[in-house]
């Protein structure tokens, strides 16, 4: 079994990853779509897809790199640490994770088109401001030629421009997940831009007629075929989240070391000195936490759901500390929108909400170790 | 009319004079933020009501209910303006006027300013007549206000200014700025600065707006290129702004804290888990954080209550407003991250109502003193530390 | 109605109670008691007694002094600071308000044994580890004569030397307290000397044989009588807590002024500043919440559940902080016995429990405030 | 017979060894800290099979598996040590020998040590025939361990030592001590420092235990009085001894966070709750600590497991060992204090069991570095602030 440590080949993975996004996409990438009114840079993902990022959880019979979960955590890492926007998530982590565990003769062709590039997926999951699949009130009713699904979906990330969209309903059987068309009839999707520039859609869905071949695994089974997504998810997320605290302490650590208040570094202030060294050890502690789940993910996917709970639970506190520390040791020129911290700030709340809050996960947690 | 009566006399005198005299559209309405009555030479009242409101408040006094009635207040003492502001919310009533001049810069005059200055400044003040903006900040220098750079240049008959100031809120809507600038370089940082009055029409004065994380905001930056500033213009002592800058520090830290702009206000916290969660379905790790926080802002709220007892009975308050403005504003910031929280994805898009006043909040912690300079003053003249 | 600030009147009596208490009952007493094995100086109570304390909530035609609830607490409040033991809160606080509430005739003779020293009540709630008076198990079964009482109580502070007990227990009625005396047939009671070396017995009661006069109040109505009694208490202990905390932060203040460490005061270090002004702070906003207690107690009693937690909340917490940063800024020697810092830190843990624990009191502001 | 086979072919080996050579009694029986071996000249074992276990363990090299074969130990490489760990685990059987010797006084002879002195001191440790204890602190020092004010002057032929230490653990039982003295006055604090072996039979050494708060402890008083000490007692450089207690210093952080003697073990948090409210009524607040302690210390035990990950994989770890100290010691007063809340009046006797680890862990935080001086360390060397 691997360690917690990194191996050389992850180094690697890394340091190719680092070079490619502080080329492709710094922050100033995300600032200009912000102000040109986008949340989805199309050449961004296809450089990424072209670098074999869209299949990373993908076997390479499929055309995919199969570099697993860990692989995955540490390039979604990178990602957030400038905040990088793409559909990778969605697509490469949960849709794809979500089909490797669906039956092959029908998951296969998902499987190239998301690798390829060709199928962008979303997840849609919410129906209200907190995530809870287990009450998911969406229906799909039986009809002759299938099912007919209606309800309403909120907060589907990459809603705005997928063309595919995992669709979370109850039929009679139980809780099922549909593979659609995003313009299949009967779908009305509203993309919002959120307060981190990403893009997440609201979703109606108005007696949308489906053939039972767009149910992924089995109906009323959809948690067999969505779980381990979620948890590899769920891992990604963490791993954006704990990326961007790295990046917004690092910040603020250099300017600690700039600036100048009383004639002297503010770095030399013992108070702000003590913060700092306990953020760093919060980073390092929830390092730990993400590696971890992702070699469990790796190694021993029918245990990742405490693994992966606590990164993310870890994650989402450590986050928050970082970008508010970073804020507050920024002073005024942090508030303002030409400096990058608030960037930071805003994504880190839109990560904490994104596939379980604190509480939600913390809850699995204290039931994993009973609690 | 107003403030001889015994307390109980005064109460019912007030509260008729409020019944007969604010408009309906002035107790009804909308009191957010963007309804506010600012004043100023260019000010365009939103209402007639706006404008009847404050003409018939600013005649009796009562747009600065504490000031001498020569400059245009209603000469209350704190008994009373405390009744007078229990009938304006008992009325549901609006402000009739809010301003800087009103929070900073008459308390200033009232302190520091010749007999000249106090009738030329704060009649205008009262009637809503003249909008100012304050001039502190200046990039580069965050916390440590004393480092001011803009200079101040004696030429004999006037005063020459260059520099430049930053967070400067409404200064593009200001009719004129009270801002620190630098009189003698020479002198030790604290010993060389005044408190200016500069007309923001001067030749040589112009602003840029500057947007925040939580969106645009109402400070600017302020340049001052060769502006020419009569020599009559500096309040206190030439080279003693810094004891003017100082008291009214002490203000600003008040209102940041829930004394003034109601920071503090807001939302109960149970109305915010009733109306994210109609179904009651908010979870514990939630349910434990709004108890915390709300234990937390009832106490702080006694303690401002407790203050305030303590200031009428004429005991000392020491250096409680920095404690007030720390307590106060760490606790904002922790309301709106547990708001944000409790409305989840329904929080995260722009314009939803959550997010603006979320990130705006992140700097509350920073203006008018930051947290960490708060802490240093406790420790430093409350404690004795050194 | 008396705002929050203190009046003259308090103000003298706060600097008497605090010239007696430094002479009486400085924190060498209670090493004296602990030394020799002791948890109660029934000297120090008389003198007490002598001062009007023990009469401080009873009426002037039963003894007493009358002095309020704000009174009571400020007196707390100062022998906390010097972890002064009596039964000052059990019999002073608890007892006398129970028998104000009670019936005037069967009260009036309690209320003049406890202004004149004669009686010491402890009261007898608790069954387990957590206060929880509704969840009471002890029996009173009702019989020819009046009732039979039998169960066990733990945590009866004071219970080692009272001779009176207040013991709550289930009737067919209801809840109902009783008022029995310490030496009854079938009371067998345990004195233990808890960390902070006061007392708390556990009591075990067999088949006690009481007339129907032993009840306090009505059969089934005992809230009637107690809940008051209990908002005073709670206040009381709150007020005891706020008084070691602010002790505790004095000698800390003063020890960071006073040791040197790489050739500076301590007290210079920034990081240590900061965590003394929050704590400064924090003592500041509990103070507010106490008095807030004391004066709803006096003047609208009927709505003081929620101030009274409020202040039973806030106190806890900032105990629990004055004493271990207590500990921790005074380094190794915060740990010896032979400093006091220790006993400081194992009051606050008792004080934490008594009548109830910070979770308790946070419930029941949650549900005040539609939490 | 050890250690030179394949890993698996080792853990072979020392499963069977174990399973021959430790008695039952040392596998059955109560691990806790009172039956810990120490060892020593005076030592008296509790059982035949305590001593057994002793001597058979020496006589093999593993009461020190890593140190050298010819000082005694059996030469195990770290991933062969891992597994003999392992397996000692699995046999559920204690340690044959615990000491200061082993986890201080040992690294800092093979590292800084005469062949002369290793040679001298380091068999009997591994054989337990001497038992060490540790002379840094000093009464009014605290953090400041290089304000070493014990005098150590040459007097030719031998040192004279006076002076007193403190926290000196297990003094009053131990052979001898490993001291910091003070052989230079006049040089710079860091620069004057000795690390000094003294037999605490020598004439004029004498301890006094110290009661803690949680009540009688293992630490003591050590006084020196004129105390003579042979020349060749001083490991490194006479002047150099700084960096000696520098190197154990991070020996001994990385024993306190949980590395060593177990501070961040103890019970599941669940068992606690299990246990305390055995029909489930534990309240929000107390379950809410319960997760929030428990996310904690799974995240900082797996810290511990990565960097040791890190440091087998050749991977530098830096100043972990600052970290790991500062998390675990904060962690486990966290823990000690959820617990007391848990069983909450049953916790505040004495003897119940409660009270005296949760006050003994207050000093976690304060012994073998303070967290602040922890924190000081983590910003100055890792992120380079000044």
């Amino acid at each position: 079994m691997t360690g917690l440590a990194q191996t050389t080949d992850e180094t690697m993975l890394v340091e190719s990853a680092r070079s490619f996004i502080d080329q492709a996409a710094p922050v100033s990438h995300l600032r200009g779509l912000r102000d040109a009114g986008k949340t989805y840079d199309p050449d961004l993902w296809a450089q990424m897809v072209a670098m074999g990022w869209a299949g990373v959880l993908i076997p390479e019979n499929a055309g995919g790199s199969d570099m697993g979960f860990t692989a995955a955590c540490l390039l979604s890492q990178e990602m957030g640490k400038t905040l990088a926007s793409s559909p990778f998530i969605s697509t490469a982590v949960i849709a794809a994770t979500v089909f490797r565990h669906a039956a092959r003769d029908k998951s296969q062709k998902a499987l190239k088109e998301i690798a390829s590039g060709h199928r962008i997926y979303a997840m849609a999951i919410d129906e209200r401001g907190k995530f809870a699949p287990e009450q998911v009130r969406t229906y799909a009713k039986s009809t002759d030629k299938g099912y007919e699904l209606s309800g309403s979906k909120v907060f589907v990330v990459d809603g705005g421009f997928a063309n595919r969209l995992l669709i979370l309903a109850r039929t009679d059987e139980g809780l099922t997940l549909f593979d659609i068309a995003a313009d299949a009839t009967g779908v009305e999707i509203s993309p919002n831009s959120m307060i981190d520039s990403r893009n997440a859609a609201n979703i109606t869905l108005d007696q949308v007629a489906l053939k039972s071949d767009a149910i992924v695994g089995s109906a009323g089974k959809a948690m067999k075929v969505l779980a381990p997504a979620l948890h590899a998810g769920q891992a990604a997320v963490a791993a954006e989240a704990t990326g961007l605290a790295i990046a917004a302490f690092d910040m603020t650590i250099a300017y600690l070391k700039e600036r100048t208040q009383f004639g002297v570094k503010i770095g030399s202030f013992q108070a702000l000195q003590h913060r700092a060294a306990h953020l760093w050890c919060e980073i390092e502690a929830t390092r730990s936490a993400l590696m971890n789940a992702g070699r469990v993910l790796d190694q021993s996917p029918q245990d990742a759901g405490l693994a992966v709970s606590l990164a993310k639970a870890r994650a989402m506190q450590t986050a928050r500390l970082a970008v508010s520390e970073g804020v507050q040791m920024h002073g005024g020129i942090g508030m303002t929108d030409e400096f990058d911290m608030g960037f930071y700030m805003k994504r880190a709340r839109v990560l904490a909400e994104w596939l379980g809050d604190y509480g939600y996960h913390a809850e699995k947690i204290a039931q994993a170790r009973g609690l | 009319m107003i403030g001889i009566e015994e307390p109980e006399a005064f109460r019912f005198a007030v509260r008729a004079w409020i019944a007969e005299n604010c408009p309906a559209e002035m107790r009804d309405g909308d009191h957010s933020p963007a309804h506010i009555c600012w004043g100023g030479r260019n000010w365009v009242f939103e209402s007639q009501a706006q404008q009847l409101w404050l003409e018939r408040a600013s005649a009796v006094g009562l747009t600065v209910p504490t000031w001498p009635r020569e400059y245009g207040g209603a000469g209350l003492d704190r008994t009373r303006e405390k009744i007078y502001r229990e009938e304006l919310e008992r009325a549901n009533a609006r402000l009739p006027l809010q301003s800087f001049g009103i929070w900073m810069l008459g308390p200033a005059l009232l302190r520091f300013g010749t007999p000249e200055q106090k009738r030329a400044y704060l009649p205008p003040i009262a009637q809503g007549k003249m909008r100012w903006c304050q001039g502190y900040s200046e990039p580069g220098a965050g916390s440590d206000l004393a480092s001011v750079q803009t200079k101040c240049d004696d030429q004999g008959d006037h005063w020459r200014v260059n520099g430049q100031k930053i967070w400067t809120s409404y200064a593009d809507k200001a009719d004129a700025i009270f801002a620190l600038v630098r009189t003698d370089k020479h002198a030790p940082k604290h010993k060389g600065i005044s408190f200016l009055l500069v007309d923001m029409a001067s030749d040589g004065v112009s602003t840029k707006p500057i947007r925040l994380i939580s969106g645009s905001s109402p400070f600017c930056e302020t340049f001052f290129d060769d502006v020419q500033v009569p020599k009559d213009r500096v309040v206190g002592e030439v080279n003693g702004g810094w004891d003017v800058a100082k008291y009214l520090l002490t203000h600003e830290r008040e209102m940041i804290s829930g004394g003034g702009t109601g920071v503090s206000g807001g939302r109960a916290l149970g109305a915010v888990l009733a109306d994210a969660y109609p179904d009651g379905l908010a979870d514990q790790t939630l349910r434990n954080r709004a108890v915390e926080t709300e234990i937390d802002a009832l106490a702080i709220s006694l303690t401002l209550d407790r203050y305030k007892d303590q200031s009428s009975a004429g005991q000392g308050v020491g250096h409680a407003s920095a404690m007030l403005k720390y307590l106060g504003t760490e606790l904002n910031k922790s309301r709106h991250e547990f708001i944000m929280s409790a409305y989840g994805s329904n929080a995260l898009e722009w314009g939803a109502g959550f997010a603006e006043p979320w990130l705006r909040s992140k700097a509350n912690s920073i203006e008018g003193g930051t947290s960490e300079v708060m802490l240093s003053i406790i420790a430093r003249r409350v404690l004795d530390l050194r």
